[in-house]
């Protein structure tokens, strides 16, 4: 009798980054402050990476260090921001510059986006977007959404074409080596957006015995099969939340937020924060190790 | 029951519009709320008339008892003691477009006189002046609650007779129109700004005024409207703070994140 | 400041199964040997309910019951039998009287028709079905599924029409008393199923404190907002199983399938099982406790 | 490496049945299974040549470790040592449908030469003389796997010119109509007996006999089947068990339940 050798999918987070070739399509997790891979994104900007797409519901800090760093050319999406502060500093001005353009969904319609590319089918039906500039208006897509008529009922249903991006980007609580994933808290579309990638890169806060998985399968988000990848990845969405692990840092995003507003502003902060520093363990100990102390959760509250 | 208001010069506008919000919301009603004053809103009505009402952030927080204010729709303070916490489709789809949100708050960038929402682009489509965030999930809650409120500051530039860019469908160019459309929700019910509340003419499902807010003239109001106001005869002035209320919400937000203390 | 009064949704069995009319549209949960709503097709039979149509994926004595006993006449459902035993005894007779038909789904087909009923649009995208008399052959529907061409890509992709019975009847592990429920283990097609119905009654192993479930916000299945009823039931899924509680009793279950291969056997286990006694109390009392002790889940295994 | 098979009379027919499924498994494959046979099958294979084989059931057990035999394809024997534990759109839409699953398992009352399935209905559609427990995630299972291998027994009845019901598509009426129709999944690739293997001919779509078992003659198969089989010119014996496999597929199965001890 066999005993099955543990499959070992960790690479580090620079081979990870790697692997993303220019003009890739991206499925980018996390929603709002929770869970964004931030780290994921700077390492990208150190590796000077072009041309991506992505995808993804809402996003903040992470796609506009992307967007400043040219390292995105389109998005398609529903919303960006920096939630309860301000708009998006870099993204305004490449957009403004013509470097990246933005085809628009709501969040429903891309969380559905990503399930029916999970579902292996073509589209999925919604009833949001009718009526308005969303189904009127197309920046970049040749279709962007269909309204037809239900065969059932009569009614007006609008289609949006699924998304099989050719990776798929999650930060996660934990992972094992084999890739099974657990998320505490709110799933954001991760759940989705996780199956729908052609390849799938998950960064974890800490990497688990793939036992501690297996004694409660039920706990899993996302299942082995589905990944190719497993990244360590502790603070990996700082400056930003991961639910039961840290809180965010307001004093840095408020800082980023402000110094970004000028194009000067944002050379000096990517330079001092990413391309100045050799990799993720070194960003940590630049933020400092008495910061990130601070921000971790508070049991039994997740913040 | 007699009720102690307080008076003019003892509450700021925000926290006059983050009761009016409260007040919109009924007891047991399922609302679905974003960050900033529609969360304090919900915090507000949760702690005085409507101890039942459940709160959804669209995230995939459910039922949230939060009592710390939060910066994100996604914040893990809205968490504390929620009933659940599950995701986007959850939210969006399963309770909200599957019929079982009562109201939804939500602001907006531009609004014109059938309650359509622009949170998108300012100017032109090709060359806008100022990229928005986008819909988010505004469209979503827009197209599926049951009936929405509005929360925006009171402009003329804001308040248009013609939209940049339409995100989410108010009644769109009129009467039956949603129905037309296939829309689920019943939309726009209430437009709480600075100056006024504004509600929505049964007939022509045009904008309409419904109370002046204490220390506003009618004038004030239609200096700032982009479009043709319905005013009714007699329009009564919106209901002041209480004082019970006005010590709740400031409890609720005791740094003044969302409603800086009175300068 | 006003603390909110805790919302008790609690009901009895009989009295659940009193809201049921005769003629109504039921989801029917639990899948295979896990979670069936046995207690509550017991009731149904003791209530002499008529003419109501089921929607399953798979079940198994629980629908076999319910056909014997002439309560439901129509099923949509992908799958009957008694598994690892043989086809379900009641189920044939009826069929052949003429007393039930069945319109015939995949399993996939029936949970995404769950899903589309949950999420308001009243169809669902799949890419099973085709070719097959599944789509082919009908019934009773004038419209059981649809082939389209996708606007997007031009494949074929089948719509099947989604559903919103009138009651949703899920068995779980736990939940409180203003509905918020833990299912542990496999949800088989209860978490879609219990979105779709108008109205929703939720059975449960064992009641617990709100404060526990509102502890672990990401452990609920079900969440209060879709549930208007709530039942203690334990051991309401006996003779099959539930997961980290109990395990099935093959010896009842055999017991069941020899007995019903004729109409005088199962009028027999009828009588003695479910219209002879008064309540579920009265049936657990019949098997007996030494019997059901026996039964429980040995941790850590969950059966 | 020299196989030390198990001789005639050493083994059982459904022992064969189970190790021929068994071999039909590759290292590391996702394999969707019922109970029965295959999930014995599936199981000998993870405890021989293929230990990261990813078992998968419909209910909603991913890559499943049990050590315990389950009576039903929800059984929680099956949630032992698993990756997860989710439910039928993971495994049936998200996993299958997705395009993960490489070889599917399915029985079936009725095959044809294309391999088309029927599991529904014996006689008429409007008056049967035997209703089946219907596709379950049968017709799934076959649409979307890469390959598809069943398992049945022999008899003319069951392997017929035409079905009473089409559950599940095999290649439906000849080369291309799976394309043309729209489906995911390779269709049929092995069909195991308890006399023999067969498989498709890559030009026809048409069965074919692949391996004869030991002790079976090439007439009792052709006697026993209702269509034109094709027979190669040298068609092989069926490998038969090892002695490994025979103590490892006992082990699985101790008290006989699906694979009962030689008389």
């Amino acid at each position: 009798m066999v005993e099955a050798p543990i499959e070992d999918k960790r690479i580090t987070l620079k081979e990870a980054a790697k692997l993303i070739p220019d003009g890739a399509h991206l499925f980018w997790g996390g929603f709002g402050f929770q869970r964004p891979p931030m780290a994921f994104a700077h390492e990208l900007v150190r590796q000077k990476k072009r041309n991506l797409t992505v995808y993804t519901c809402g996003s903040e800090i992470d796609i506009d260090i992307l967007s400043g760093a040219y390292v995105v050319s389109r998005f398609e999406l529903a919303f960006f921001a920096i939630e309860g502060i301000g708009l998006a500093p870099n993204i305004q001005r490449r957009i403004r510059e013509g470097a990246i353009q933005i085809e628009d969904y709501t969040n429903l319609a891309m969380a559905l986006r990503f399930l029916g590319g999970a579902l292996g089918v073509p589209f999925m039906p919604l009833k949001s977007m009718l009526g308005t500039d969303l189904i009127a208006k197309t920046k970049f897509r040749p279709k962007k959404a269909e309204v037809i008529t239900c065969p059932f009922t009569g009614e007006k249903v609008v289609l949006v074409p699924s998304v099989r991006p050719d990776f798929s980007i999650v930060h996660v609580s934990r992972v094992d080596r084999e890739g099974n994933a657990q998320i505490d808290g709110i799933k954001g579309e991760d759940v989705e957006g996780a199956r729908a990638g052609k390849k799938v890169i998950v960064l974890a806060e800490e990497i688990v015995d793939t036992e501690f998985i297996r004694s409660q399968p039920d706990q899993t988000a996302i299942p082995n099969i589905y990944v190719n990848y497993v990244v360590e990845c502790p603070w990996g969405a700082y400056p930003m939340m991961v639910y039961n692990y840290y809180d965010y840092d307001m004093e840095h995003v408020r800082m980023y937020y402000q110094q970004c507003k000028t194009e000067e502003g944002w050379q000096k902060y990517c330079e001092e924060y990413i391309t100045g520093v050799e990799d993720h363990m070194e960003f940590l100990k630049k933020i400092g190790m008495e910061r990130l102390l601070k921000l971790r959760a508070k049991k039994p509250f997740p913040y | 029951m007699d009720k102690n208001y307080a008076k003019l010069g003892e509450f700021t506008t925000l926290e006059l519009m983050a009761v009016c919000g409260a007040r919109a919301i009924k007891n047991g009603e399922v609302v679905f709320v974003g960050t900033g004053l529609p969360m304090i809103a919900a915090m507000l009505a949760k702690r005085t008339h409507a101890p039942n009402a459940k709160i959804v952030y669209e995230a995939g927080f459910i039922d949230s008892n939060a009592i710390d204010i939060a910066l994100s729709i996604a914040d893990s303070r809205l968490g504390y003691r929620a009933s659940a916490a599950i995701g986007l489709i959850e939210t969006l789809g399963l309770l909200l477009q599957g019929g079982h949100v009562d109201v939804g708050f939500v602001g907006a960038a531009q609004i014109d006189e059938y309650g359509n929402i622009n949170t998108t682009y300012i100017g032109d489509f090709e060359n806008p002046t100022v990229r928005l965030p986008g819909s988010g999930g505004g469209n979503d809650i827009v197209s599926s609650a049951k009936r929405i409120v509005i929360i925006m500051t009171h402009e003329k530039r804001k308040m248009v007779k013609k939209l940049d860019y339409l995100t989410s469908p108010g009644f769109l160019d009129g009467p039956k129109a949603r129905e037309k459309a296939g829309l689920l929700g019943g939309g726009p019910s209430l437009v709480v700004t600075n100056l006024c509340q504004m509600d929505f003419d049964p007939e022509t499902k045009r904008i309409r005024l419904a109370t002046i807010h204490p220390g506003v003239t009618l004038q004030q109001i239609l200096d700032n409207i982009g479009f043709d106001l319905i005013v009714p005869e007699n329009v009564p002035t919106t209901e002041p703070p209480t004082y019970e209320e006005l010590v709740i919400l400031r409890a609720i937000d005791p740094h003044g994140i969302y409603i800086p203390r009175q300068g």
